[in-house]
């Protein structure tokens, strides 16, 4: 009896976590890009996206356009670059199609930052989605919790405690 | 550690009555609605995301001073609670 | 009920008071159903089961090698979601304990808070589909510090189902 | 609402939930300014296309394994009026001109190249009356030559949001021209022809 009690209130905990994980893994199926919702961290492409920046991606599409803001990721890098597309060379007989990208506030091409002295980026393999949408600012939260460990634990922290406070 | 924990949650909860409850909420709704659409208005007719956001903001510190704190008139109605006995 | 709650938050009244019902039935000789719970319980720890296996995937393998799994995963996910929602909201409805007594009459309890009102709202029915509506003023089973009288509530339950009784004799 | 913790919570979720409505009506009011300012028919004039090759041996102008590559660069005027697309929902413009092409060897290979690009911030800046101005970038091909390519320059823009989706589109008005080697003689020529 008490047990069912305890189970409930566990379920309501589990609820609270996992609902927010297969949100975001649902998203992440529907635009078919493992990181949907991206933080900018860098200033390449300012003034357009500033540090603390939210982006919405979407890859579903079969071939990007010049102008596009993409995010792609470079082989042995951990660290997403979000850059826009400046030249596109496709193919109409298969899906392969070359990119070469540049951010808004460098000088250069990113040919520098290709792995493997690459000089054109591939769509289907590089890229992990195409900027659709836009809210300023509010990532800052992220960057600030992920570059700061106290107030790492003080995020934690506080997570934990509503979570175990709240009766509803 | 973990009672003087519990004691300082005690402290922080500045309980307000149960008509309270339910009118801070009210209020809350009215002053975060009317700001809304004040902000948009505002903004749109000045064409400036800025004077939105400021009005909007402005909405919300007024909201903060009129529900959060435990105001007396808050916490006027007291229940008659009964009165403890020992239980087992 | 060692701890003491706040006296002033509703949800914290509708846990305590919901959770003594069973204690409180017990003694007026009801034997506790706990086919809702149950049904309700396994709905609900299938779904964390579903997202807990959608977590490891995501924490094991890479995103391109399990998008497959990781489908079905949100699939069975999303429908066992809406089946706890349904479950909860129409086969539930807000009952929070099911008794039987030895003569096989069941009883079903209802309890709800209204916004901003101290009263426990109980609803009594029994087998035949007589049912009861009670207000129970929160103060009166409550002290200030927080602390369910056990007795009290015990006192006022065993009237209401009295009341239920007669009123099916009548 | 009977504790603080809890009318922080409930004043934050509504205050956000709030927050959203406003933001739709942000983005559909500044949508619907843009098409009443027909922002999506923008005249543009692009003129006087003057182009060039350079060969260049280095990985970051394209070349592979130390072959040279041929560099195309084009001189253009350019007119055009891009105040429409400003309204209280735009935080930049960015315009870029592009020329697009299919291959020699290859003609199912399509190409689309950036030459010029500009990041316009202000309403008042959104004027563009260019005289005879450089392409900003050297442009490579795929394939080795890139003299007698038929490039259609267009120029398309993106307006950056404060918040919301961005939006791109394409101004009317776009020229065909044949790449040249670009020697000063050609150059000429073309002034005389076209004058």
């Amino acid at each position: 009896m008490n047990l069912r009690f305890e189970l409930t209130r566990f379920l309501n905990l589990c609820f609270v976590l996992s609902s927010a994980f297969m949100f975001w893994k649902g998203l992440s199926l529907a635009t078919n890009s493992h990181s949907p919702i991206v933080v900018v961290l860098s200033g390449s492409m300012e003034p357009a996206f500033q540090r603390g920046d939210v982006l919405f991606l979407w890859n579903r599409n079969q071939r990007s356009r010049v102008g596009d803001v993409v995010i792609y990721e470079v082989e042995g890098k951990s660290i997403p670059i979000v850059h826009r597309v400046m030249r596109e060379h496709h193919s109409e007989k298969n899906n392969k199609q070359l990119l070469l990208t540049k951010g808004d506030n460098n000088a250069g091409n990113d040919i520098p930052l290709y792995a493997n002295k690459n000089i054109y980026l591939n769509k289907q393999s590089d890229i992990v989605g195409t900027v659709k949408g836009y809210i300023p600012q509010i990532g800052y939260i992220t960057i600030w919790i992920s570059e700061n460990k106290y107030a790492k634990f003080a995020m934690m922290g506080l997570l934990g405690l509503s979570s175990l406070m709240s009766n509803e | 550690m973990s009672e003087i924990l519990q004691e300082l949650g005690r402290k922080l909860v500045f309980p307000i009555d149960f008509r309270s409850q339910k009118n801070t909420e009210r209020y809350q709704q009215l002053i975060l609605i009317a700001g809304a659409i004040l902000a948009s208005l505002i903004g749109f007719f000045a064409q400036s995301l800025l004077y939105l956001v400021v009005t909007y903001g402005l909405a919300i510190v007024v909201a903060m001073v009129v529900v959060l704190p435990a105001y007396p008139a808050y916490t006027r109605e007291k229940l008659d609670w009964v009165k403890p006995k020992i239980s087992m | 009920m060692s701890k003491p709650i706040n006296s002033y938050s509703i949800p914290e009244l509708r846990q305590t008071l919901d959770e003594s019902l069973p204690v409180v039935f017990a003694k007026l000789n009801y034997k506790q159903s706990f086919g809702l719970i149950d049904g309700k319980l396994s709905i609900g720890y299938l779904i964390a089961v579903v997202a807990a296996a959608s977590f490891f995937l995501d924490k094991k393998f890479a995103y391109k090698e399990v998008v497959g799994y990781q489908t079905l995963l949100v699939g069975a996910y999303t429908i066992l979601s809406i089946a706890f929602w349904y479950y909860t909201k129409y086969v539930e409805k807000g009952i929070k304990y099911i008794g039987i007594k030895k003569d096989g009459n069941r009883l079903y309890v209802k309890t709800d808070f209204e916004d901003g009102r101290p009263e426990y709202q109980v609803e009594l029915k029994n087998g035949k589909g007589v049912e009861l509506k009670i207000a129970l003023p929160v103060n009166e089973v409550f002290n200030e510090a927080g602390y369910l009288q056990n007795n009290l509530f015990y006192q006022w339950v065993e009237k209401q189902v009295k009341n239920l009784e007669t009123k099916k004799t009548q | 609402m009977f504790s603080l913790s809890q009318r922080i919570q409930t004043l934050s979720n509504q205050a956000l939930t709030f927050a959203c409505f406003i933001f739709v009506f942000v983005i559909a009011t500044s949508w619907l300014q843009l098409i009443q300012q027909h922002a999506f028919m923008t005249p543009s004039s692009i003129d006087n296309i003057k182009t060039s090759i350079n060969l260049r041996t280095s990985r970051y102008y394209g070349s592979m394994n130390g072959k040279p590559k041929e560099n195309s660069k084009i001189l253009f005027d350019l007119n055009t009026d891009l105040s429409p697309l400003f309204n209280w929902n735009t935080k930049q413009v960015f315009v870029y001109l592009t020329g697009e092409y299919e291959g020699q060897l290859r003609p199912q290979t399509k190409s689309e190249v950036t030459y010029w690009d500009k990041i316009i911030t202000k309403g008042d800046n959104a004027k563009l009356q260019l005289k005879n101005v450089r392409s900003k970038y050297a442009v490579w091909d795929l394939e080795e030559v890139f003299v007698g390519r038929e490039l259609t320059f267009k120029l398309k823009w993106n307006i950056q949001p404060w918040i919301g989706p961005l939006i791109y589109g394409e101004a009317n008005g776009n020229k065909t021209i044949t790449i040249t080697s670009g020697k000063p003689a050609n150059v000429k020529n073309e002034k005389k022809s076209s004058a």
